[in-house]
């Protein structure tokens, strides 16, 4: 980060996009979508899965705060999906499944949070990666419980005790989906305005004087793990109960790749680009790999490499530089 | 009461021929026999050294002496191989710089260490917010009530019109008030200073200086500061120490040490001007 | 517990040839990650793409000098070459196009442009070899097998596995310690892995100290992929696998340690084989639970030298 | 590969052309003949499975490629809409959806991976679109429940592995002891459970020595070569296939695994041609049906060659069984869509009375003939035989093949695989056919 301006009459940079009105475009975002998911059908169950895992990097946006990436949070996401399939051929109710698997995927998040927060840049990374690695081994290796790579079906569901037409149903996934996302983005961003989250940026730039203020660091940074790890469980159920069938590669490391590619690509700026960048990510990809079904990845991986070299505020850094300079 | 009490009450360590109550004569932090050496080099060599309530004791000496490390030592950061560190009577060492904070006792930095991504006042606020202790999550930093206690605390010190701009952007005489409000926003009762005024340009170093000795003698805080510059010393410390491979060579009120032959050759000597430890 | 150990000394020494060769691989991969790490601070995702792609061109090569009716030795001469062209040509490309542009700046973007590097490389593979298992095992078979004594028995080893995968790891891993402690470039190298900012400050040209490391790390991942050829099948995805493993020894290693991350591989190599043996559900998370574990008593890795912050 | 129209179409037009794609997508009343057959096929197109999956749209493609210039299907050319099963199953079930939403697919064909079919066949049920399983071998899909739209137009693990333990059992009658190490995922799994039960009913008392379930793509088996060398099992049994099977034949064989034990691979044919003369004669080998190159009696012997020869001079390598799989599922549309088209008296089925005209259904294959039982299974002959080199192959083929019969070797409608299993007798074998001579 350049600090070399010495002027004390430099403005502030406008403290980025926080001066912006976020409201207008999230309005027009969720009109859009509900525009987009009534008049192509098949996009709401790709729009659906795109939400979810909005809420899922809205987890990783707190932690990179701090500028800390965790290429493991998937298995947060795996947790809240396998959760969903294994309980529901006993409860089948939805409503229940949802805060149980966020429930169990905060648990593991508090008791892998109290490991990890103790750990800073590359090694918390890696040992991210390295606990989402024996979870996805776990999840391959017990077949018994798990039926390996072949996943578990998820059955179907019912909503407060119905149990609705299949076009009902994704209606009503797309609106949990959404209505849910709304919820943790308004929540994210009164947490990243609150002293906790305005406290994370400080673990990435002076964590010395945090400690030197009486601040645990490790506490404020455990908090955010914890809430990501909410997010991922919620985020994870959500996919489950979407797509119905789970994978243990939902907790591969190039899972948990994903989901930091897509805070990037929306842009970390904003509680607004997690679902910028899924929306985008989940796109590009169906596209991409309808138009060239052998090279989709290239396709993704060359995205993401002209967003970060010219682009590196993301989606959303593009959008916010586009609107100041029209106000 | 003013600086010259101070200047006589105690100007030699002992407390002898001092009037005034007991407790409050004694001293705020008192160290013993503190000893630490990295590798060969003896940062601390047996030092014994009082700081009394209210005083501003600077620690002058060459560089590399030891003089932050006893900062670092008294807040927390390191701890002595030896000796002992009481504050308000109470041994200190081994506890954290984040339970020394809850006591009472602030720091500033030689580089000063602000949130660089944060406005000044987002600094001074999340220090009153540490202060607070109030952590919720859903509640904004910039409440109404923070806000405020913010910007008269910025305002004390004279940086209100740099509130809004992002602390990489401020220039080191401002970063380094801005270090010092986020200590005094604790309000500490001892607050140890590491070089309050390097780096900051000649013309400016004074003012800086002076709101920072306004704002202290306001809060009531007592002082210890590490400094070079012998006109800073001269002026504002009621004590100063003078810090020689790992030992206190002298110890008095500025005029006296200051006129000593020795501390001038050893340390006023070859005191380089604006260094960087 | 010691009548277990007597029980199963046989098998355990039979674990231990086996931990060997794997963990003479899996090293040649870490130890030019970390190296790239040391100077670069950056991880390198892709690298596992460069050990997939250094193994496919040292197949083709060895296939077609076997078609040109090359000697089987040549086949050799084709896994050092391979090295030599990825390495020389893939390091340096990536080095200058592409991470060259990301210094300096947060580490999650330079984590993530070696992980859009990654699924880039991925489909290059396949667009250029196609998906069908590819395998070239002329070096392994020309050299063909020792018998090793097992009780009564005798268990053939392949003499490429046993003695050639180890021995280029020994020679790699003391070429590298001479090289980095003998030698002016190698040197500056460890000048920079150090403190960056000083060694730029005594007028050492950081842009040419990146570009040698990036490529010798690329070389070094290169020549893995290539040794690695005449076991395996090459198929799409080895890269994938073969990266996050690379991960848990650089981690477990210590950021920069040479050696360390020799005895890691080693660890972790042996773990695994004696997992194999006696408990094979748990082969896959062995790796990573010795990391965690190892981590967990020093967070700073095995041979990590803790990094204090100056206030 | 779809055409630069479906790109387009793809890329900008999701949202313009969703209206008419809402009426595309509905199976109500009378149905006019479309314009093109739309067929959506999953498979693997990266990942290691795609060795699999790449012949296989080859396959189709050429196929559909001759189809179209007789004339295509009904009067109606087919085109392709090939997706990727590598990037996971949510993607999978979201490019299914948008196949039947968006694009209008009249038929599906799903998937080489078990975990695929099992995601896939309910979407199957919930859309009411046709769905050819056209290469998985999950036993589960229809043990476990009814799937009215999904058809398996070839055999599936239990015909798979059963056909191979028989012809062990007859080739070598007198093992004692067993090792089987097989890929770590529902095949290698569901493979041995099955082989577990055959054994224990038809040869009671053989020990097992090692159980090895190594990673799904590991690159090395040295250290499972050397236990096994180590323990020295009458036979070896490994389910494994692609690259995994070509790595563990060529360490097993250059340790000399082969001498000391008897190999039982029941997917080894599509291996074969990557093996060439490292494979080591006098082992059994499956193909997970009975289209080996050399069959000895196919049922249209000029049909084989023509689709070996076209395929071999496209794509300079011989067809493998994924090919022939797909190339039995396009058969079986074919037949499918001719006998409802037949049954309305020329007109075009809905989804309801084409997935009606796919029961009971009997179609040829260049080997030999299938038949869609009630329950969707299909029951496609196995030959099994005995590895060997021949003048005319580069590689290994079966020798002193058997021809198992389907019905002999699948699980009845209604049985569950490991059930049946369980109550064969050792007197089942005396219903083995005689080998025939390759």
């Amino acid at each position: 980060m350049s600090g070399s301006a010495n002027s004390l009459s430099r403005p502030a940079g406008a403290a980025p996009a926080r001066s912006l009105g976020e409201g207008l475009p999230a309005l027009l975002g969720i009109a859009a979508l509900v525009l987009v998911a009534w008049a192509v059908p098949w996009l709401k169950f790709v729009l659906t899965i795109a939400l979810a895992k909005g809420i899922a990097v809205l987890g990783i946006l707190l932690l990179l705060r701090a500028g800390q990436v965790s290429f493991g949070h998937a298995m947060f996401l795996a947790t809240g999906a396998y959760t969903v399939a294994f309980v529901a051929p006993f409860q089948t109710e939805a409503l229940l499944l949802l805060p149980l698997a966020a429930l169990l995927a905060t648990l593991l998040g508090l008791a892998v949070g109290l490991f990890v927060v103790r750990y800073r840049d590359i090694f918390f990374g890696m040992l991210n990666l390295a606990l989402s690695m024996v979870l996805y081994s776990l999840l391959e290796k017990l077949y018994e419980y798990t039926k390996g790579t072949d996943g578990i079906r998820v059955s179907v569901l019912t909503f407060a005790g119905l149990r609705p037409e299949r076009e009902t149903q994704e209606w009503l996934m797309f609106g949990l989906a959404l209505l849910l996302a709304v919820l943790f983005g308004l929540l994210v961003r009164a947490y990243l305005a609150s002293p906790m989250g305005r406290a994370l940026a400080g673990i990435k730039t002076r964590e010395t004087r945090l400690e030197f203020m009486g601040v645990s660091a490790r506490r404020v940074l455990l908090f955010a793990y914890v809430l990501s790890a909410l997010m991922g469980g919620t985020a994870g159920a959500l996919v489950a109960m979407t797509s119905r069938h789970v994978t243990p590669q939902l907790a591969y490391w190039t899972s948990s790749g994903e989901l930091v590619f897509i805070a990037i690509l929306g842009g970390a700026g904003s509680a607004l680009g997690p679902f910028l960048g899924a929306a985008a990510f989940e796109l590009v990809r169906v596209y991409a790999a309808a138009a060239v079904a052998d090279a989709w990845q290239m396709i993704l991986g060359a995205v993401l490499l002209l967003v970060i070299l010219f682009a590196p505020g993301g989606i959303w850094g593009m959008l916010a530089g586009r609107l100041r300079r029209s106000a | 009461m003013s600086a010259s009490d101070r200047l006589g009450a105690q100007a030699e360590p002992s407390i002898e021929g001092v009037t005034r109550p007991r407790q409050q004569d004694a001293p705020l932090l008192s160290a013993r026999g503190l000893k630490l050496a990295f590798g060969g080099v003896k940062a601390a060599d047996g030092i014994d050294l009082d700081v009394m309530p209210g005083e501003f004791l600077a620690i002058i000496g060459p560089n590399g002496a030891g003089k932050t490390t006893f900062i670092n030592m008294t807040t927390g950061y390191l701890r002595p191989q030896a000796g002992s560190i009481e504050y308000d009577g109470q041994p200190i060492l081994g506890l954290s710089p984040r339970v020394l904070v809850g006591k009472g006792i602030g720091r500033s930095f030689q580089l000063p260490q602000l949130f660089t991504e944060h406005t000044v006042l987002e600094n001074a606020a999340l220090a009153i917010a540490a202060r607070a202790g109030l952590w919720s999550p859903l509640v904004p930093l910039l409440r109404p009530q923070w806000r405020a206690e913010a910007m008269a605390l910025l305002d004390r010190f004279g940086l209100a019109p740099l509130a809004e701009v992002r602390a990489d952007a401020l220039n080191e005489g401002a970063r380094k008030l801005a270090d010092i409000a986020m200590a005094v926003a604790l309000q500490p009762r001892l607050i140890l200073m590491d070089e309050p005024t390097s780096g900051v340009a000649a013309a400016e170093k004074m003012s800086v200086v002076e709101t920072l000795v306004r704002v202290l003698r306001d809060a009531k805080v007592t002082a210890v500061f590490v400094e070079h510059d012998m006109e800073v010393v001269e002026r504002f410390a009621d004590r100063v120490a003078v810090w020689s491979q790992g030992r206190i060579a002298a110890l008095g009120p500025p005029e006296t040490v200051l006129k000593d032959p020795a501390v001038l050759r050893d340390v006023i000597g070859i005191e380089p001007a604006h260094s960087h430890a | 517990m010691m009548a277990w150990f007597a029980e199963n000394s046989l098998l355990l020494g039979l674990a231990l040839l086996d931990g060997l060769a794997y963990a003479a691989l899996v090293f040649m991969v870490a130890v030019g990650l970390n190296l790239v790490f040391g100077v670069l601070r950056i991880v390198n995702v892709a690298h596992g793409s460069l050990f997939a792609i250094g193994a496919y061109t040292a197949a083709s090569l060895g296939l077609f000098f076997a078609s040109r009716g090359l000697p089987p030795w040549a086949g050799y001469a084709a896994l050092i070459l391979a090295a030599c062209l990825v390495g020389a040509v893939l390091g340096p490309l990536i080095e200058r196009l592409v991470l060259r542009r990301i210094y300096g700046q947060e580490e999650v973007l330079q984590l993530l442009v070696t992980f859009a590097l990654f699924m880039i490389l991925e489909d290059v593979q396949k667009l250029v070899w196609g998906v069908q298992p590819i395998s070239q095992d002329l070096p392994m078979k020309v050299l063909g097998t020792v018998d090793v004594p097992f009780g009564e028995d005798v268990i053939p080893f392949t003499i490429y596995q046993l003695f050639v995968l180890p021995g280029v790891a020994v020679a790699v891993l003391a070429g590298l310690a001479w090289f980095l402690r003998r030698t002016l470039t190698g040197r500056v190298i460890v000048a920079v892995t150090t403190d960056k900012e000083a060694a730029m400050a005594m007028g050492i040209d950081a842009a040419k100290v990146t570009l040698l490391t990036f490529t010798f790390g690329a070389g070094l991942a290169a020549l893995g992929g290539a040794l690695a050829s005449p076991t395996t099948s090459l198929v799409p995805g080895i890269g994938a696998q073969t990266i996050v493993l690379s991960f848990a020894v650089v981690a477990t290693a210590g950021l920069g340690q040479i050696e360390g991350a020799a005895l890691t591989s080693l660890l972790i190599g042996l773990g695994r084989s004696v997992a194999v043996y006696f408990a094979p559900e748990f082969e896959v998370v062995v790796p990573y639970i010795i990391m965690v574990a190892v981590l967990l008593v020093r967070p700073q890795g095995l041979f990590g030298v803790l990094e204090t912050r100056r206030v | 590969m779809t055409s630069a129209i479906t790109r387009r179409e793809a890329m900008f037009g999701a949202a313009a052309t969703a209206g008419s794609l809402l009426l595309a997508g509905g199976n109500a009343g009378a149905q006019t003949k479309p314009t093109e057959l739309r067929v959506g096929i999953t498979t693997f197109l990266s990942g290691a499975a795609s060795v699999f999956g790449v012949p296989a749209r080859n396959a189709a493609e050429l196929i559909f490629e001759d189809i179209n210039k007789a004339g295509g299907i009904g009067g109606v050319p087919v085109r392709a809409y090939f997706v990727d099963e590598g990037p996971g199953t949510d993607h999978l079930v979201g490019e299914f959806r948008r196949l039947v939403q968006n694009e209008g697919v009249h038929i599906m064909f799903a998937s080489i991976s078990s975990g695929s079919c099992l995601a896939c066949t309910p979407l199957s049920d919930e859309m009411k679109k046709t769905t050819l399983l056209w290469d998985c071998g999950t036993q589960r899909i229809f043990e476990e429940g009814k799937h009215p739209f999904a058809f398996r137009t070839q055999g599936y693990g239990t015909p798979e592995v059963l056909a191979p333990l028989l012809y062990l059992l007859k080739h070598k009658p007198d093992f004692k002891t067993l090792a089987v190490i097989n890929q770590d995922y529902a095949w290698g799994r569901d493979s041995w459970e099955l082989w577990k039960a055959g054994m224990e009913a038809l040869k009671p008392g053989v020990r097992v020595v090692a159980e090895m379930f190594p990673r799904f793509g590991a690159p090395d088996y040295s250290t499972e070569v050397t236990r096994l060398l180590a323990a020295r099992p009458d036979v070896i049994l490994s389910t494994s296939w692609g690259g995994d099977l070509v790595t563990l034949v060529r360490q097993a064989a250059e340790r000399r695994l082969f001498d000391r034990s008897t190999f039982v691979l029941p997917v080894a044919e599509a291996s074969m041609q990557t093996l060439g003369k490292t494979m080591p004669a006098g082992h059994v080998i499956g193909a997970r049906g009975d289209h080996w190159n050399n069959h000895p009696k196919p049922k249209d012997p000029a049909k084989l060659a023509k689709f070996v020869e076209a395929y071999r001079a496209k794509y300079n390598e011989y067809p493998i069984y994924p090919c022939h799989h797909m190339a039995q599922a396009i058969a079986a549309m074919q037949a499918g869509f001719a006998r409802a088209i037949a049954a309305k008296g020329g007109g075009w089925p809905n989804d309801q009375e084409l997935a009606n005209a796919f029961r009971g259904l009997t179609f040829d294959t260049p080997t030999s003939s299938i038949t869609l039982r009630e329950d969707g299974q299909g029951l496609e002959d196995q030959i099994v035989g005995l590895s060997s080199f021949t003048e005319k192959f580069p590689f290994a083929v079966p020798k002193d093949m058997i021809i198992f019969p389907a019905a002999m070797v699948s699980a009845p409608v209604g049985q569950k695989s490991v059930e049946w299993l369980k109550t064969l007798k050792p007197e089942f074998l005396a219903q083995v056919p005689a080998p025939v001579a390759g």
